[in-house]
């Protein structure tokens, strides 16, 4: 039998070791995230799944479910908090939707419209991030990076490649290519990487495809990021 | 021949040497760059073409942990790179003045190399040297004490070529100013004397059993000599001095108490990555008491039964290694580390010393387990705790220096001799870092207990306006809380007692602070990476004239998000300094809020400079105001 | 033809009016006027006086988001440019012909475009004039006071631009800026009820689009002196034209006919532009002035859009439109029209052509079809023309071996008529305003001509500009600041 | 909604913008008839007034801010308009004109009047009629205080329509899935 949490009122199930986010997503609760991903170790990075247990805030992704522990998480005070969390990625970047092959398609951008973001608030960084257009198939936009590490994880964990990983420190942090050319055109990457297929964002591209699919038909012009629980979940 | 323009193959040499005299370790990655860059004076694509194949690690891994300490160089950076301590006490001793003052003397702009691409002049976090500042490094050897006519003897130096080691050595002395003493800075503990005691306070099988036999098949409590070593410790009351004041007795028998799989073993580590700006103490123990401070690790490990220890001596005390690396073989071969210490059946624990590159963050005892493992220094995800997994997954504890030095006391007195010194809730003595606007800067060691105003007396503190308790993660304290203790149930501190009198500017310290969180941020969570830069920002737009009521709303819903959202304690803290200051020296803010309505934070007249230049234009419309004023 | 008012000879002494910004026309322009005390007016000149850089920063993006990106430079005719710059694609992607679908649907989208962008122009920004007068109450000279006097009118606008809006939905997506068009095809057909939605509506959208030609048509005929002379000049023309001489806005060759209507070249692939078509840079515009190589700058320049379009075809292939064409063919009397307010006769004309062709395509199941993509022999360089609302748009780029832009330059329609809206605004000038005080409704007869043109400002303004500005710099109170010569 | 004493009056324009916030307004459609019933335009591209009037209720400001006359324009806008609202990508983030931002003026002004090809004479534009360029475009937000945002590029003409009407009923405007786009 298993033991359950609250989480905004509601008694969620958990198997023992499973984090917050797990039990939740598998009872069709959403908890907003961007570094999280179902398939890999987590990162607790993006600060977007933060929570309130018991009163304090912490990372649903790492933090492991407790029976008894009382989370609260959509509430207008997190949900703020996380918008503002949202609105640093978007400064911090280049994050140009309108032209983005991966608008309708974006975790940011749908969560940043779950959250009902109406602007970026901040004033911009405009950092120059150049492209990598040197691979033959993938081309790298790091305009759009926002450090989750998805593809760092993907490529080591998964694909046993190590093709990714993170440089320099706080705000110069920025995603680097295993090449000492620090070209992806020198790896051993392929389309068939799991690491390509992990990008929440618009950063790993499937050169020659933007725009195939049409508006309307997108990932998350159907239903909004807060319905993909009940995908995520099984 | 400057060596950054060396062929591969001597890069190559210098690598292999490197790598092999540290066993191909991965782990040694810290290690191993720091020395190829000693050697290189940079770290040159062929030394991590090398790296990749004598370690087997993706270049990626190298390349990261390169790119991650700020004194690790992946582009040349001359031959004589130069570091000026930049934290708020080398500001207030003129620390500007001198690295202009070298900057143009040898013709080279601040942050660049040289056009000879023989020297770079930069700035870094505090360095350590606040009571006898400003300082630098260089090539990560501390020169403290400058003055004008030191930095034009340096420049002429330089100009010369003169090799590091043929500079004079007074340069290079360090002084311990210590002004009052107490148990720690006043004892003259022989080596080994307190391991004696320790091992004089059980009969013989439970010596034998601390190491022989594993903790699970269990020895009740104060039969064995680690377990009554463990006892003392928990009559002490001893608690962590690098801040947390965790009570060390329960951090130990955690450790102890963690089960250990096959082949793995309990490690001790000393923190002696003492980047709070304003903290100094820990440099002082171990120069002048490096015994101590070994002797309570090895009692610690002999306490938790750890066979392993380390030193995370940060890379600012790069220039005691030799010292300390000394100190060590003299205790291996006095028999005080190695095995079967002082003849203790199975009590064998050695340690190494790991240096690390210039990051704050790897203060924090999960961050600085990743350093020690050759990893970029970021905070890990908690649970689980370092106790039960830390270094390479393996049961750890990680103490400050002054923990261990005051373990090492413990051992040789008793807890309970130790518990009746300082106050009911905080045993022992403290030492502070005293620095700042007083006669008498150095070390203070006082029982727990001693009131902010008797210190201000005792070093000699005139019109003192505030006194920064802890470094800025600390508390801000201000005169009329001069009555206030030291001790964990008013004000708890790592050390680090920076004085500041009616002179100085509140805003700017905060200021100087915010900046030394921006560039520490180790980046790996969004708040704290995004968040300390936007604040870095505000204040320099308040600096800059052109804050407003927006702005100063803007700045305390950053603290707050910070504080709340942040993945480990650097973020929490990073709004401490500004929270303080606004609520304890409101003025000092109102006086920069010189606009009422929303302004602007860049200069719309200077953002049409470049076209106005580029078509030589200067009528009217070729300017802009900043419509609501302000200075720029 | 003459540059004459184009550069005062003593401007230092000269009073300085401007109209600033120029309004109900698309984009960032403004007209400065000199005038000496009697009020005679020594010059004038439309500047246009923003710019963007966009062939600069498109420089290192990956060509596909082409289409997407460059359409951003106007919101009136996105698709003009989304659909130019993937015909630019289609050649790098060596797309020689796209399949049936994909130019259908694309052809849909644009014409759609085409209905949308007149009916806007006519209605929602002419129509003020043309109904109230150029010198009526300014407060009501515009499409509230149209509403207000002639709702029936006014509802029909709102409704021809919302049908039009409607096409360029379902085909790209979205009203403004969509995706429909990627290199080498579409990524979306019609679903049945896409398209049956629109049948609903066509056949009062056609019936509207004659109504709204005759309306024209009368205004224009009551006021033969207004309308056959207002800003008038003489100048060569140029379109594209479909094969066997049919009036085609989405592809064919171009051609270019004098004056008087005689050929100066026809049948030209636009691929070799370049070889035809010059720019001529003045000091005092960003806006480049092309030209006919083999005419030369002074005779070269030439005029586009509907006004050129309509004279310039054989014939245009839908029954509707092709009797408007002929009685317009016949009120010019043999020999082309050239009075600029003629361009609003015309301009309802392609927009009923556009009715009817919309028609004919939603009645062809092609535009159901999947089948949407084709490619070939990759190519580095591609040019994509296409006949915009405003006029002949060039769209020419270089792509590298990471298929990144390397190369990029567009002439868009409304440069294609620079020196046209500068000579019409000139004559205006003189007509109008010469040595009398200059009133605010004057200075609207000014604007009038602009806006017969229905210049794109800000598709004009693409560029960070190409050309160095004024010779002569006059300061507001009329005095030269200094002066520079052309090396 | 029920027709106002006094209708409010609604100024609009396009800084750095290409004018499709513009066309989507006027997507509202018919809704544009029953819109009049409440507002009336002041300074618009749609109308002939050239300055705002003093006492406009809503500005509406399309596009960011790439030259000084972009910011001249805004600040008179702050100053008439007692309630600002920046709609569309170009005004909330620079949008596709701020591409040009991680170049140096300086380098594009060089290429583009010195070293372009096709160039008869090169020289930089230097002509007082001409409002010279910001060194990086800007979203208004970072340089007047602005009291609502239209995110979209541009945001649909539903999406408008929704916005003016919460805001002409005194509602918090907010936009629901659907309607909430930053493409």
């Amino acid at each position: 039998m298993s033991q359950t949490f609250m989480l905004d009122g509601k008694a969620i199930p958990f198997e023992e070791g499973q984090t917050i986010i797990q039990a939740a997503t598998k009872a069709g609760v959403f908890i907003p995230h961007l570094c999280y991903h179902p398939d890999f170790k987590p990162h607790g990075s993006c600060k977007l799944c933060t929570v309130k247990v018991n009163g304090r805030q912490t990372a649903s992704c790492t933090m492991r479910a407790m029976a008894g522990m009382v989370v609260e998480s959509d509430t207008e005070e997190i949900n703020a908090e996380r918008r503002a969390l949202t609105q640093m990625l978007f400064v911090e970047g280049n994050h140009f939707c309108p032209s983005c092959e991966q608008s309708g398609n974006c975790q940011l951008q749908a969560t940043a419209y779950h959250l009902g973001m109406m602007s970026p608030h901040y004033d911009h960084f405009f950092p120059n991030r150049p492209v990598d257009a040197s691979h033959p198939e993938v081309l790298l936009d790091f305009n759009r990076c926002i450090l989750c590490s998805l593809c760092v994880r993907a490529s080591r964990d998964v694909d046993g490649k190590n093709v990714f990983a993170l440089s320099g420190r706080g705000i110069t942090t920025h995603l680097i290519v295993n090449a000492k050319s620090g070209q992806l055109g020198d790896t051993n990457f392929t389309l068939a990487d799991k690491a390509a297929q992990v990008c929440p964002v618009g950063v790993i591209l499937r050169k020659r495809k933007g725009f195939a699919v049409p508006i309307g038909e997108r990932k998350y012009d159907h239903a909004p990021i807060s319905e993909s629980v009940t995908t995520e979940g099984r | 021949m400057a060596l950054n323009d060396m062929h591969t193959e001597t890069v190559a040499g210098i690598v292999d040497r490197v790598v092999t005299r540290y066993r191909r370790d991965p782990t040694c990655m810290v290690q191993i760059l720091r020395e190829v860059q000693e050697a290189c004076d940079w770290i040159p694509p062929e030394a991590i073409d090398r790296m990749q194949v004598l370690l087997g690690v993706p270049r990626t891994k190298i390349e990261g942990v390169a790119g991650f300490y700020s004194f690790f160089y992946t582009q040349p950076r001359g031959k004589y790179r130069i570091l000026f301590s930049d934290n708020i006490t080398d500001r207030m001793l003129g620390n500007k003045a001198m690295m202009d003052r070298l900057c143009s003397s040898l013709w080279v702009e601040r942050g660049k190399v040289s056009e000879d691409s023989l020297v770079s002049i930069g700035k870094t976090a505090c360095t350590g040297m606040c009571d006898q500042g400003p300082a630098m490094l260089v090539n990560n050897y501390a020169v403290a004490g400058l003055t004008a006519t030191r930095i034009d003897e340096i420049a002429e130096l330089i100009r010369n070529k003169v090799p590091l080691a043929e500079w004079p050595a007074e340069y290079f002395r360090i002084d311990d100013n210590i002004r009052r003493a107490d148990i720690l800075l006043g004892s003259d503990l022989k080596p080994g004397d307190a391991l004696l005691a320790a091992r004089a306070r059980a009969p013989s099988d439970g010596l034998m059993a601390s190491n022989m036999r594993s903790w699970r098949e269990g020895l009740p409590t104060g039969l064995s000599g680690p377990i009554s070593m463990l006892d003392e410790i928990k009559r002490s009351n001893l608690r962590g001095r690098g801040g947390a004041g965790f009570t060390t007795a329960l951090k130990w028998e955690a450790c102890r108490n963690a089960p250990l799989k096959a082949g793995l073993q309990r490690i001790v580590v000393c923190n002696a990555d003492e980047g709070e700006p304003g903290t100094f103490k820990d440099r002082v123990l171990l120069s002048k008491y490096a015994d101590l401070v070994f002797e309570g690790m090895t009692v610690a490990a002999y306490a938790v039964g750890a066979t392993r220890g380390f030193i995370y001596l940060r890379g600012e005390y790069r220039y005691m290694l030799d010292h300390l690396n000394a100190v060590l073989a003299h205790r291996r071969r006095e028999n005080l580390l190695g095995n079967n210490i002082l003849g203790i059946p199975g009590a064998d624990f050695d340690i190494e010393i790991h240096v690390g590159a210039g990051a704050y963050v790897c203060g924090e005892e999960s961050a600085l387990i990743e350093s020690l493992e050759g990893k970029r220094g970021t905070p890990r995800n908690r649970p689980p705790f370092p106790v039960t997994n830390g270094y390479l997954d393996q049961p750890t504890i990680v103490n400050n220096v002054e923990t261990f030095a005051a373990a090492a006391l413990i051992a040789l007195n008793g807890g309970e001799w130790y518990a009746g010194i300082g106050t009911k809730h905080s045993a022992g003595t403290k030492i502070l870092s005293v620095s700042g606007d007083c006669e008498r800067p150095g070390l203070y060691e006082y029982p727990f207990g001693v009131s902010i105003r008797q210190v201000l007396e005792d070093c000699g503190a005139l019109d003192t306006q505030a006194v920064q308790v802890s470094g800025p993660s600390g508390i801000c304290v201000a005169a009329d809380e001069f009555d206030r203790i030291i001790g964990f149930e008013d004000i708890p501190t790592a050390g680090a007692f920076t004085v500041f009198n009616g002179t100085r500017d509140m805003f700017q310290v905060a200021r100087n602070y915010v900046h030394f969180f921006q560039h520490e941020s180790c980046g790996f969570c969004t708040p704290c990476r995004v968040g300390t830069s936007l604040l870095k920002n505000l204040m320099d737009k308040l600096h800059n004239g052109a804050g407003s009521p927006y702005d100063f709303a803007e700045i305390e819903k950053l603290n707050q998000l910070l504080q709340s959202m942040s993945h480990c304690g650097l973020g929490h803290t990073a709004c401490n300094p500004v929270l303080d200051t606004i609520a304890k020296f409101r003025p000092a803010y109102d006086k920069r809020m010189m606009q009422q309505d929303f302004t602007p934070a860049f200069d719309l007249d200077r953002a049409l400079a470049a076209a106005r230049q580029m078509t030589g234009r200067d009528d009217a419309a070729a300017h802009l105001t900043t419509e609501t004023g302000g200075e720029a | 033809m003459t540059y004459n008012l184009e550069t005062a000879e003593h401007p230092e002494k000269l009073r300085r009016v401007a109209i600033d910004p120029v309004s109900r026309v698309e984009g960032h322009g403004k007209v400065t006027i000199l005038l000496d005390d009697q009020n005679k007016v020594h010059q004038v000149r439309l500047h246009i006086v923003e710019f963007r850089g966009f062939e600069k920063f498109i420089q290192g993006r990956p060509y596909w988001e082409v289409p997407v990106m460059v359409q951003r430079l106007c919101g009136i005719c996105p698709v003009s440019h989304h659909l130019a710059a993937s015909k630019a694609l289609d050649v790098i992607v060596g797309a020689k012909r796209l399949t049936p679908a994909a130019e259908k649907l694309r052809r849909l989208m644009h014409y759609g475009q085409m209905l949308q962008s007149h009916a806007l122009h006519f209605f929602h920004l002419c129509s003020p004039d043309l109904l109230f007068g150029f010198d009526s109450d300014i407060t009501k000279r515009n499409i509230v006071g149209v509403a207000a006097a002639h709702p029936e009118i006014a509802k029909r606008g709102v409704l021809l631009r919302k049908f039009g809006q409607e096409v360029i939905r379902v085909t790209a997506g979205k009203r403004v800026h969509g995706t429909g068009a990627v290199p080498g095809g579409m990524n979306k057909s019609l679903t049945i009820a896409e398209r049956d939605e629109l049948l609903k509506d066509i056949y009062h959208i056609v019936s509207w689009s004659r109504d709204a030609v005759h309306l024209i048509q009368k205004v224009h005929i009551q006021d033969p002196g207004l309308y056959n002379s207002f800003g008038i000049f003489r100048s060569n023309f140029m379109s594209i034209v479909g094969h066997n001489g049919d009036l085609d806005f989405y592809h064919g060759t171009l051609r270019a006919r004098d004056d008087n209507g005689k050929l100066i070249f026809d049948g030209v692939d636009y691929q070799q532009y370049d070889k035809y078509i010059e720019e001529e840079v003045r000091p005092w515009s960003y806006m480049k002035f092309p030209f006919f190589k083999s005419l030369g700058r002074e005779h070269g320049w030439y005029k586009v859009g509907p006004l050129a379009r309509v004279q310039n075809c054989d014939q245009i292939a839908t029954p509707f439109a092709e009797h408007e064409r002929k009685e317009f063919v016949d009120y010019a009397g043999g020999s082309p029209m050239h009075a600029p307010l003629a361009y609003h006769w015309t301009r309802m004309i392609e927009m009923l052509h556009a009715a009817e062709v919309i028609k004919d395509l939603l009645h062809d199941d092609d535009l159901l079809s999947d089948d949407l993509m084709v490619e070939g022999e990759r190519k580095m360089e591609g040019i994509g023309v296409i006949e915009a609302p405003r006029g002949t748009l060039f769209h020419h780029y270089r792509v590298d071996e990471n298929d990144l832009i390397t190369m990029a330059n567009l002439i868009v329609s409304t440069t294609n008529n620079n020196q046209a809206m500068n000579e019409a605004v000139r004559h205006v000038a003189r007509r109008y305003l010469h040595g009398r005080e200059v009133t605010e409704g004057l200075l609207n007869h000014i604007e009038v001509a602009i806006r017969a043109f229905d210049p794109c400002l800000s598709c004009a303004t693409h560029a960070l500009g190409k050309m160095p500005l004024a010779v002569e710099l006059v300061d507001p109170e009329g005095q030269v600041i200094h002066s520079l010569s052309r090396s | 909604m029920n027709a106002p004493a006094k209708k409010l009056k609604v100024a609009t324009t396009s800084l750095a913008g290409c004018f499709g916030c513009h066309m989507s307004f006027l997507d509202i459609d018919e809704r544009l008839f029953t819109l009049l019933e409440y507002i009336e335009f002041d300074r618009s591209p749609l109308t002939d007034i050239k300055e705002c009037s003093p006492d406009c209720d809503i500005g509406i400001i399309e596009g960011g801010l790439c030259n000084a006359e972009n910011v001249h324009v805004l600040r008179e806008f702050r100053k008439n308009c007692k309630i600002l609202i920046a709609i569309g990508a170009c005004a909330i983030n620079g949008g596709l004109p701020a591409q040009r931002n991680h170049l140096p003026l300086t380098t594009i002004l060089e290429e583009v009047y010195h070293t372009s090809p096709g160039l008869a004479n090169g020289m930089i534009p230097n002509d007082p009629e001409l409002p010279l360029p910001l060194d990086k475009v800007h979203p208004i937000h970072e340089v007047v205080k602005i009291d609502y945002f239209m995110p979209g590029c541009p945001p649909s003409g539903d999406a408008i329509w929704k916005v003016l009407t919460d805001l002409l009923a005194g509602r918090e405007p907010e936009l629901g899935h659907g309607l909430m786009h930053y493409d």
